[in-house]
This record gives structure tokens, C-alpha cells and sequence, in this order.
């Protein structure tokens, strides 16, 4: 575990990130310029979906229901966990509690791409039909979190407007379409589009995951506003969920390296659809609580400490 | 040159809320807007963004009366949640039947 | 603090503009102008640009006269044509005198 | 044929094209950003012609005359074809049917590599100085157009302006520029640069065309505004043109792949040089007729039947 | 709808200046500004960047008292060394205390 | 040495300079995307420091304290002899020498990455430790230039707020960045990233010359304002440094390709670093000097001429 722990933290991505870290911390002005960013998570996200569609293309696909029911569930079941925790325990008004739900009811694609990194690097790859669970646990967390909001305030604009927004998303067209692309081309055109989406993968992660540092130390000044009871869900609750979705995993036939990346997912939380659809839909709600606890507490503990353990989890659940 | 009086809105506010903004101006009888990318910081200092101080700076030319609405309107639904400020100026528009509600469109 | 009035030129048009009316601005006796990217929506709804709504903003700060000849050019040269908008606007600035016509430049 | 066309239907641009029309019907918010889409067309445009260039260095120059005469003979006959049959057939005004005529004359550097990727991947590669043709193509078939209109309508603002706007745009630049500096570098020095222009060009180009087809279908709605002529015009025109193009360069002695490109160039519409300099010259034509039909008909035609069927034609002339 | 009178003061300047004048703003008693990219030509003509044409558009609301010294401050100190322009307009703003110095933060 | 100047003219590199030029010379518009060229620079610059972080890991670093002084004493050199030379034989101000001598007295990345490219293709490669020196070299000189300057006039912003942000600035975060995160990861990772940081590395470079030649040409019409002494002293003053520092790199046990590397850096000109510092630092000099001197007259030079040059003074004082 120590070993893996160590070899997690010198990967590029770890560094990167911490490098992002450290200059915002020392005050650099540093920052990738804007359509930068974005480009590289239009890249990341559209050459994930290509490969996992090739993939997808020779899975075995009766393997799939398990794993995807697995996947809903656990769509289902973070948001509501997160709320009443927030709500109960952390005594967060509802509007709060609904929004921080929202974002770990979601998925970040970034650590699922760590994750699955970090697997393939553990010579324990998931399997060819993560990507699409993956689009499978995007959407459905953030709609049961903002219509328990909602509800409890008794406010909000038309349901179907957010859902369309979060279905449409940058997200989702590039890793669904991706996934069909890619399902639908086949290997022999694969080969001709593979240098550009698959050679050029870990390098444009690096320097994507470069500015997450940099924004997430960003935040850092805002931990104070956040408060211990926040930072302490941050941390935990992510691991709670790692641990039972790893399980959960196991039960349905997943391989370690599956388990381990589907742990990640549902101990992640979403900062890129999350945001958006709760500040036009919980407008009362505090974003720095939620967009502070994704991206300068979850996003890290996860990237250095939390794939190691959910990787050690999946392990000792599937007895290996 | 024959001009005439307009009043020209302009909304500084969170990204996020472009599209909303400009279907209410439209809806409340603006002719058009104008869009740029801004940052910027201001009372609220909240982040509302995980790039943070990303802003839209949205101009629309109206008449008095739709201005008033809409200053009316961003008032009560926006002001209290969202980082915004708003504000108006006299202009001058050549042909200013364009803008009217109803003008020649 | 010694203040003069002067009018500002907004415009707001077809980005494939930009060279040609910044020409024309100096050509007319603009001093200067500052140009930034926009997107937008307005009455004539054509887009003529494969990505559509690329709009730039073009400002410029001139002598009252030298507004009004730029208006009438633009109302009578440009607005039949193209998707665009004007206003003026009246502004303070320090030391004026930069901004006219045959001023210290 | 159709096993033909089913690959091609099957190859990531056409997909890619195919993702991004979805999307865009779907309502989804999704595009590239401006400077991304900006980048991978230099990128491209500029890949093109290094690599055209180190291919000429090999070329055998004397059996370079005839083709570039012919293009030059398209690069006049497709413009004054184009707006006899808009402006007495399709009784369209002067400055619109001049307006048309100048995309139709120029050429679409896109559909160019597209068909330059399927005629590869047909096992017929086209003449190594192609890139070249396409640079003669691009420039005479606008100012003939544009001439046309301003001699009827008897405007117009100094053609000079317009010829060196065109003459120094950025497909000029970076087709012309790269192809020289591609000839001058020879072999050695473009394995350096390799990997990035050619390894990259395949995926770069597929994420390009994504951002087409959310282009493309954003001018769907346009389509009633065109009416049935011009829909019509779009893609009768483009064959007929495409196999004259494919006639004469047999004629000249292009092999099939190089009959098919030159076929592809005769009949595509740009929509890079042509709308800018049109606006600026003829601003009483509604560009709203041009572009829809170059991008949303032209475009997508060429792309998914036009060049398969070029092909098909060139084959047949070749009598292979 | 109750509207209050504030200045505007836009300044448009060499790129390099942002941070150093926003906080010069901030200083001076600005409860806020809004910056956005821009490029310009004016009588200067120096190219102060690399990539030439760079500038900043700052906008900011204030007092007119805050808009004179900012004026006074930006001529004496910004004005003979740098590439720079500066004016203010009459706008109206809802809720205008927030932008007042001491206002509700 | 003609041979070399030739390879080195029909070098990507110094052709992609000249295609720009060339450009911007014919009056076109074309530019890449300010966007396109941060992301490029910011690539390059990171790249840069991770092989150099890999290599230095493996790099005899006990061979390393000679070499960072001799950087460290041409950090100092360099900016005195600039401003003596332009105060006392060339007659300028206070500000405008101090200026000038800020981007004299640092360093240009491009240029130091070209003179790398150069004596790797000439068989003569540089030490490992090489973009360390290239960190070593970038600050110091600006802080001794503007420090004369200010001394001089007797004006001046704090100190600490220029040296913060020269140190935090975008290329030492990416190269120093870029050199910790390389020694920390190791050969391995390095692997998994190697195909996006090294293989794309020459492309991205002839691209990012492409619109350094735009940018360069673009003051050609300030060469006038510059007057001869200006334009003679940009030409021959890094000749001279060059030449110093070549001689230095022999006497501390450099290699020929380590010589020539830190004749290069020695003989370039910031446009980087230096121009902000200056500009906020020493308001009433003249951007227009140093700025076309770094750029238009100083980089062509040393790429085109300079770093042939240095080459064989390097090999020349090292006897082979
Ligand atoms: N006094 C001001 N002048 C100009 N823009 C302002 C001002 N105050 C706020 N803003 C802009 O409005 C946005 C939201 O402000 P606030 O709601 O005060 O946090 C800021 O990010 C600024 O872009
Ligand atoms: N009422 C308006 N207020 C502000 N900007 C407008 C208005 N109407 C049009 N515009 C801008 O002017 C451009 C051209 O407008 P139009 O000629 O009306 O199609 C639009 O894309 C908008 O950016
Ligand atoms: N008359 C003007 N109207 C609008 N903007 C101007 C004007 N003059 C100068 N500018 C802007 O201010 C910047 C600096 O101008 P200057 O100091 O005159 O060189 C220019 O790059 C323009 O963006
Ligand atoms: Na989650
Ligand atoms: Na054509
Ligand atoms: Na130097």
C-alpha cells in the first residue's frame, strides 16, 4: 500500500497537480489561458469516449447490466446520503444542502480518468465499459438532488429545462457521442485517429491537470468560509461512498480495476455540470461551499490518496 | 442627422446567466443585445464559477419605459442571489424606430 | 480636475467591418478608437459568418461635429447593408484637446 | 459501390460530422471554442502543405502542366457556370447569384483532405502535387465572380484590395508558405516535424469536423430561406462540376485518386475565403443564401455521397 | 424604480497596467470594476507589448467626487508615460449604495 | 561552416521564421490566435523542463557547480556592458540603456531551444543540465538592469513586487515547474507522457517560429526609429556575449553543444520576461527600442546566424 502510495505520488498527474498548487500559493499569476482549458477538456473527454467505444465495441456486453444497475443505484443513492448528512448533521440550510448533494450526487470525469490511469498503471485495467458507465452516473445524482431542493423550498423553474441543459452538455455529447463514434468506426479506422486521441493522452492530462492545481489553490483562501464540518464530509464521505460502491462493484462482477475506478466515480464530485445547474436552479445557495469542498478538498483528497485506497478496498472485497 | 433618445442598459453579471438575461430583455420588448466576455470583482467577491471572475457584460438599447422594467425586474428576481450590477446612460441612435417595441423589425 | 465634453461612438457590427470602419473613423478625424470582440442578437438576424453572432465593438472618442459625420456616413454607407448599430454618448474626458481634429498627436 | 459507401459512412469525419449535427439538433449548447477551431484549421491548413511540399520535392514536375492547367480552366468555368444557372435559372438578383457563384468557383479546403483521406484509404493515393492544385483553385474562381457582380450592378470598391486580401488570407499563407518550406526542408528535417503534423492530422481533423457539423446544422433552420432551387443547386451543381473536374483530369493524365480530388476541389464551396470578401464587395447579396448552401448542403453532401461518387466516376473514366 | 446618479469612469490602457490600477481603484475607494480585452490604435502609437495592440478596458462605478481624484490621480501619474485613455459618463444605477465608500459590502 | 549555415537556413525552424516574414511583409492579416501562441509557448516551456528534469536525473551533477557559476557571472556581466555600452557609446537616457540592458541582461527561451535543436542535429548534443542554467539566467539580469536604472533616477516601485513577479512569472512556474516534476517522476512516467511532451515538441516549435517571424516583421517599420547605433549594437553586442560566454562554457568543462547552448542564451534578449518588468519599472523608456531590438534585429540573428557562429567559436576554443 505504502509503495503504491509512493508511486501514485510521483505519477505526472500528482505532480502536476501539486505544481498548480504551489505557484498559486506562491502567488503566481499563472494560469492556462482560458480556451486552453477548455480545449483540453474537449480532448480528454472526446478521446475517452473514442477508446472506450473501440472498447466497448469488443466488451462482453451481458457482463453490462450488473454494473450498470450498480451504477443508478449509486446515482440514487449519493445525493440522498449527501443531503441528509448536510441537512441533519452539518445542520446546512436546504438550498445548501441540496447544492453540495448535487455536486457529489455527480461524477468528475477528471478522476475517473485518474482512475483508470492509475489501474492501467497497477497492471489491474478496468473494463472496456467504464466510459459508459461513467456517462451513466453524470446526470441523474445532480436532478434528484435539485428536486429535493426544490421540493423542500417549494420553488424553481421548469425541471425539464435543467434536465436538457445537463443532457446537452459538453459532457455528454463528447463522451456519449464519442462512445458511439468510437463503437461504430471499429479498429482499422481507430488505428488512423489513435496517435492524436490515444498518444497524446497523459501528456494533455498533465497540463490539464496542471490548472486544476491552480484553481483548486485558488479555493484554498476559502476553506476558512467552509468550515471543519464541511471539510471533514469532504473527505469522508467520498471515502463512505468509494467503499460501498467498491463493494457494490464486486457484487456485480467487476474486476478490481473496475471496482476501484467505479469507487472513484461515486466518491467524486462534479465540478463541471453540478455547478452551473445549481446556481440557476438553488440561486439562494452559497457556491463557495460546494464548489470549495469538489475542487480543493474532494478533487485532491481523491487524486493522492483516495484511488490508492478504493484500488486496496477493491482488492481486499474481491479477496485478492 | 436626425437622432433620437434611447436609453442603453448594461448588466454585468455571472456567465452563467447570459442565456436567462437575454431571453428576458427579449421577451420584455428589447430589440437586441450585445454580448462580450468580461472579468471583474466586486461587493459579493463570491465564486460562482470554478474559473473564477468569469463575467458577461450585456448591453441593450431600449426605451425608457422597457429600461424601467427591466432594471425593475433584475432588482427583485437577481439582485439578492446572483453577482450583478446594472446600469443605464443616455444615448443617442440614428433611426430609433428600430428599437421601439413593435418597430420595424 | 479640467474636464471637456466630448461624444463617444459606439458600434456594434459584422466583425468583417472592423478594418474598413476604423479606416473610415480616421479618415473622418478620429484620433483613435478601441475595438472588442462581441457576439449579439438584432433585428436582421442574418448571420454572415460561418461561426454566427461574431460582432465586434468599436468605440471612439471624437468632437460633436465630427459624430455627426460619422453617422450620417454610416446611416447612409453601411446600415442599408449590414447587421450594425450606433449610439452616442456624451463623456468627460481630461485634456481634451488630444481628440481634435488637428490636436497634438 | 455501396460497400464503398458504407466505409466512408463509417470513417470518423463522417461521423464526427454526423456527432455534431446531432448535437446541434438536440439543442445541445455544445462548440468548440473560437480559438480552438481557429487553431486546428492552421494546424491543418498548414500540415497540408509541409506535407504537400516535401511530396512535390519528389514530384515529377513535367506531368504537373496539365492538371494545373485544368484547374486553372475549373477555377474559371465553375464561377460563370454557377451564376448563369442561379441568375437565369434560378432567377436569383445580380448580386446574389454573384455572390453564390463566388463560393461555388473557390474551393473548400476541407472537403480537399477529406477526399484526399478516402482516396488513401482506397488503396489510390492522389499525385503528390496536389496540395498545389488546390492553392491555384482557391483565389480566381471569387475575383471572377465577384467581377461579374460589380460589372453588372456596376459598383464596387477597388479589386485590388479584394485580390490581395485573398492572396494573403491564412489558407494562402499557410497552403503556399507551407508548401515551400516543405520543398526547401526536404526528408530529413520533416521527420523531425513528423510526428506532430503527420501523426496529429488524422484526430486533429476529426475534432475539426465535429465542430463543422455543429455549424452545419446550425444553419438548418435556413434551409426553408434558401428555397427548393438553391437546395437543388447545392448538390446538382457540385456533381456536375465534380465530374467534369474528374473528366478532365483524366484527360491530364491524373491517376484515379488524383481525378477524385480534383473532382472533390471542383465541386466544393468555400466558406473560409469567399463569405468575407463577397460581404465586403457585394454587401446587398444576402449571405444567408451562400453560406447555408455551402455549408449546410454542399458541405455535408460532398462529404458523405460527393466524394464515393467521385470516385466512382473516376474509376469509370479511367476505365479501371 | 428608484435610480440613484453615479460616474463612469472607463479607462482603456496598455495590458501591463490591470492589476496596478484595479488596485489603484480598489485604493481610492471603488467598491468594484469590470475589465475586459481589448486592442485600439491611438496618438501615441508606441507598441508596448510583444503581440501589439493589447490593451484593457476597465470600467468601474463611483462617487463624482472618487471619479475626480481617480482622474486627477490617472493624469498626473499614468498619463505622460503610457498608452492610455480615460472618460466618464452620467449613469443611472439601482440600490446605488453599494458603490458608495463606507457603503454595505 | 557554410554546410552548417545551409542545413541551418532549410532548418523547419528558420524557414517557418522566414514564411512569416514573408507574411507579414506582403501586408496579410494572418496571425495565429493569441490564445494559439500562449498555448504554445506554455507547451514548449513545460516540455522543456520535463526532459530536462528527466535528464538531469540522471545527470553527473557533481559537473554541474562550474557551469551554474559561469551562468550566474554572465547573469551579472551581460546588463552591465549592455547599459555602459548604450549610455556611454550610444548616447541614451538613463531609462532607455536600463531598459535595453533588462532584455540583454535575460535570456529567450526560443532562441535557447533552437541552439538545443542545432547541436543535437549536428551531432554535438548539450548537457542534461542545460534548461537549469536556462532558469539561472532569466532573472538576474533583469533585477541588475532596472536596479542601475533606478538607482540612477532615483524612482522606483518596490523592488520585492518586480523580483515576485519575474520569479512567478509563466516561465519560471513551467521550467523550474517542469524540471521538478521531471526529476521526481522518473524514466517510467516520463514514458507514459514522452509521445505528447517530446514528440509533438518540433511541430508545436515551427509553429510558435511561424508567428514569432509575423511578430518580428511586424516592427520592421520601427527599424527607422531604432537608428543605426541601436541596430548595429543588437547584432554585435551578442556576438560579443556570445563569444565570452562560449569561452566561459570551455573554461568550466562544458561540451561543444554546452557551449554553444550558453553562448546563445548569453547572446539573446528577452521578450518575455524583461518587457513587463521594464515597462512598469522605468515608464518613461522607450518600449519601441528594446522591443524591436530583442526581436526584429537580436532573435533573426542568432537564428539564422548566431548560433552557426557560436557553434564554431565552441569548437574552436574547445581544439576540435
Ligand atoms: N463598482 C463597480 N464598477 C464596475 N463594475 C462592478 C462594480 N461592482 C461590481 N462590478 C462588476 O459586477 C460583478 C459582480 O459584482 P458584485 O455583485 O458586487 O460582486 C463584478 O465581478 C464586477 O465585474
Ligand atoms: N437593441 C440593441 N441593443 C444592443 N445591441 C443591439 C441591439 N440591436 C442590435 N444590436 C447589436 O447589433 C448587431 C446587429 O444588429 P441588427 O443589425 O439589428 O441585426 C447585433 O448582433 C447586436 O450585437
Ligand atoms: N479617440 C479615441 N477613442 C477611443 N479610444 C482611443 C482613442 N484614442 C486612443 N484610444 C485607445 O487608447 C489606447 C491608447 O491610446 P494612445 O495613448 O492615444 O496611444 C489606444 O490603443 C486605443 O485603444
Ligand atoms: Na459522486
Ligand atoms: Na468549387
Ligand atoms: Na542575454
Amino acid at each position: 500500500m505504502l509503495d503504491v502510495l509512493r508511486t501514485n505520488l510521483l505519477s505526472p498527474i500528482v505532480l502536476a497537480f501539486t505544481l498548480g498548487v504551489v505557484a498559486r500559493l506562491a502567488r503566481s499569476e499563472f494560469q492556462l489561458p482560458k480556451d486552453l482549458y477548455a480545449s483540453l477538456s474537449i480532448y480528454l473527454l472526446f478521446a475517452l469516449g473514442l477508446k472506450g467505444g473501440v472498447e466497448l465495441s469488443h466488451a462482453n456486453l451481458h457482463q453490462f447490466a450488473g454494473p450498470a444497475g450498480a451504477t443508478l443505484l449509486l446515482g440514487a443513492l449519493t445525493p440522498i446520503t449527501s443531503y441528509l448528512v448536510l441537512r441533519h448533521l452539518g445542520r446546512f440550510t436546504i438550498p445548501d444542502s441540496a447544492a453540495i448533494a448535487a455536486h457529489y450526487g455527480s461524477v468528475s470525469a477528471v478522476t475517473f480518468i485518474a482512475a483508470q490511469t492509475f489501474v492501467t498503471s497497477m497492471g489491474t485495467p478496468a473494463e472496456g465499459f467504464m466510459p459508459t458507465l461513467l456517462t451513466l452516473l453524470e446526470s441523474p445524482g445532480i436532478h434528484i438532488a435539485l428536486a429535493i431542493g426544490l421540493l423542500q423550498t417549494g420553488g424553481g423553474r421548469p425541471v425539464g429545462e435543467t434536465l436538457h441543459e445537463v443532457l446537452t452538455g459538453r459532457t455528454m455529447v463528447l463522451l456519449v457521442g464519442g462512445l458511439m463514434v468510437g463503437v461504430l468506426m471499429g479498429e482499422p479506422h481507430w488505428k488512423a485517429v489513435q496517435p492524436f486521441f490515444e498518444g497524446g493522452f497523459k501528456g494533455a492530462l498533465t497540463l490539464f491537470i496542471l490548472e486544476m492545481g491552480v484553481v483548486a489553490a485558488d479555493r484554498i483562501g476559502d476553506l476558512r468560509k467552509v468550515g471543519p464540518f464541511l471539510f471533514g464530509f469532504a473527505i469522508v464521505m467520498p471515502a463512505i461512498h468509494g467503499a460501498i460502491a467498491a463493494a457494490l462493484g464486486a457484487l456485480v462482477g467487476l474486476s478490481v480495476g473496475g471496482c476501484t475506478v467505479l469507487a472513484a466515480m461515486a466518491a467524486s464530485a462534479s465540478y463541471i455540470a453540478a455547478p452551473p445547474a445549481t446556481r440557476l436552479n438553488l440561486p439562494s445557495a452559497n457556491p463557495t461551499y460546494s464548489l470549495t469542498a469538489a475542487l480543493a478538498i474532494t478533487f485532491p483528497f481523491n487524486l493522492v490518496a483516495g484511488i490508492p485506497l478504493y484500488h486496496a478496498i477493491a482488492r481486499a472485497v474481491k479477496g485478492v | 442627422m436626425h437622432t433620437m433618445h434611447l436609453r442603453l442598459i448594461t448588466i454585468v453579471c455571472e456567465s452563467v446567466l447570459e442565456e436567462r438575461l437575454t431571453q428576458t430583455l427579449r421577451r420584455m420588448g428589447a430589440s437586441g443585445w450585445t454580448v462580450s466576455d468580461a472579468r471583474g470583482d466586486g461587493a459579493r467577491g463570491v465564486r460562482m464559477s470554478p474559473t473564477p471572475g468569469e463575467n458577461v457584460r450585456i448591453e441593450s438599447l431600449m426605451e425608457d419605459r422597457v429600461a424601467e422594467q427591466v432594471l425593475e425586474h433584475l432588482a427583485t428576481e437577481y439582485f439578492p442571489h446572483y453577482a450583478m450590477v446594472a446600469w443605464t446612460t443616455d444615448v443617442a441612435v440614428v433611426r430609433g424606430d428600430k428599437y421601439k417595441e413593435g418597430g420595424k423589425r
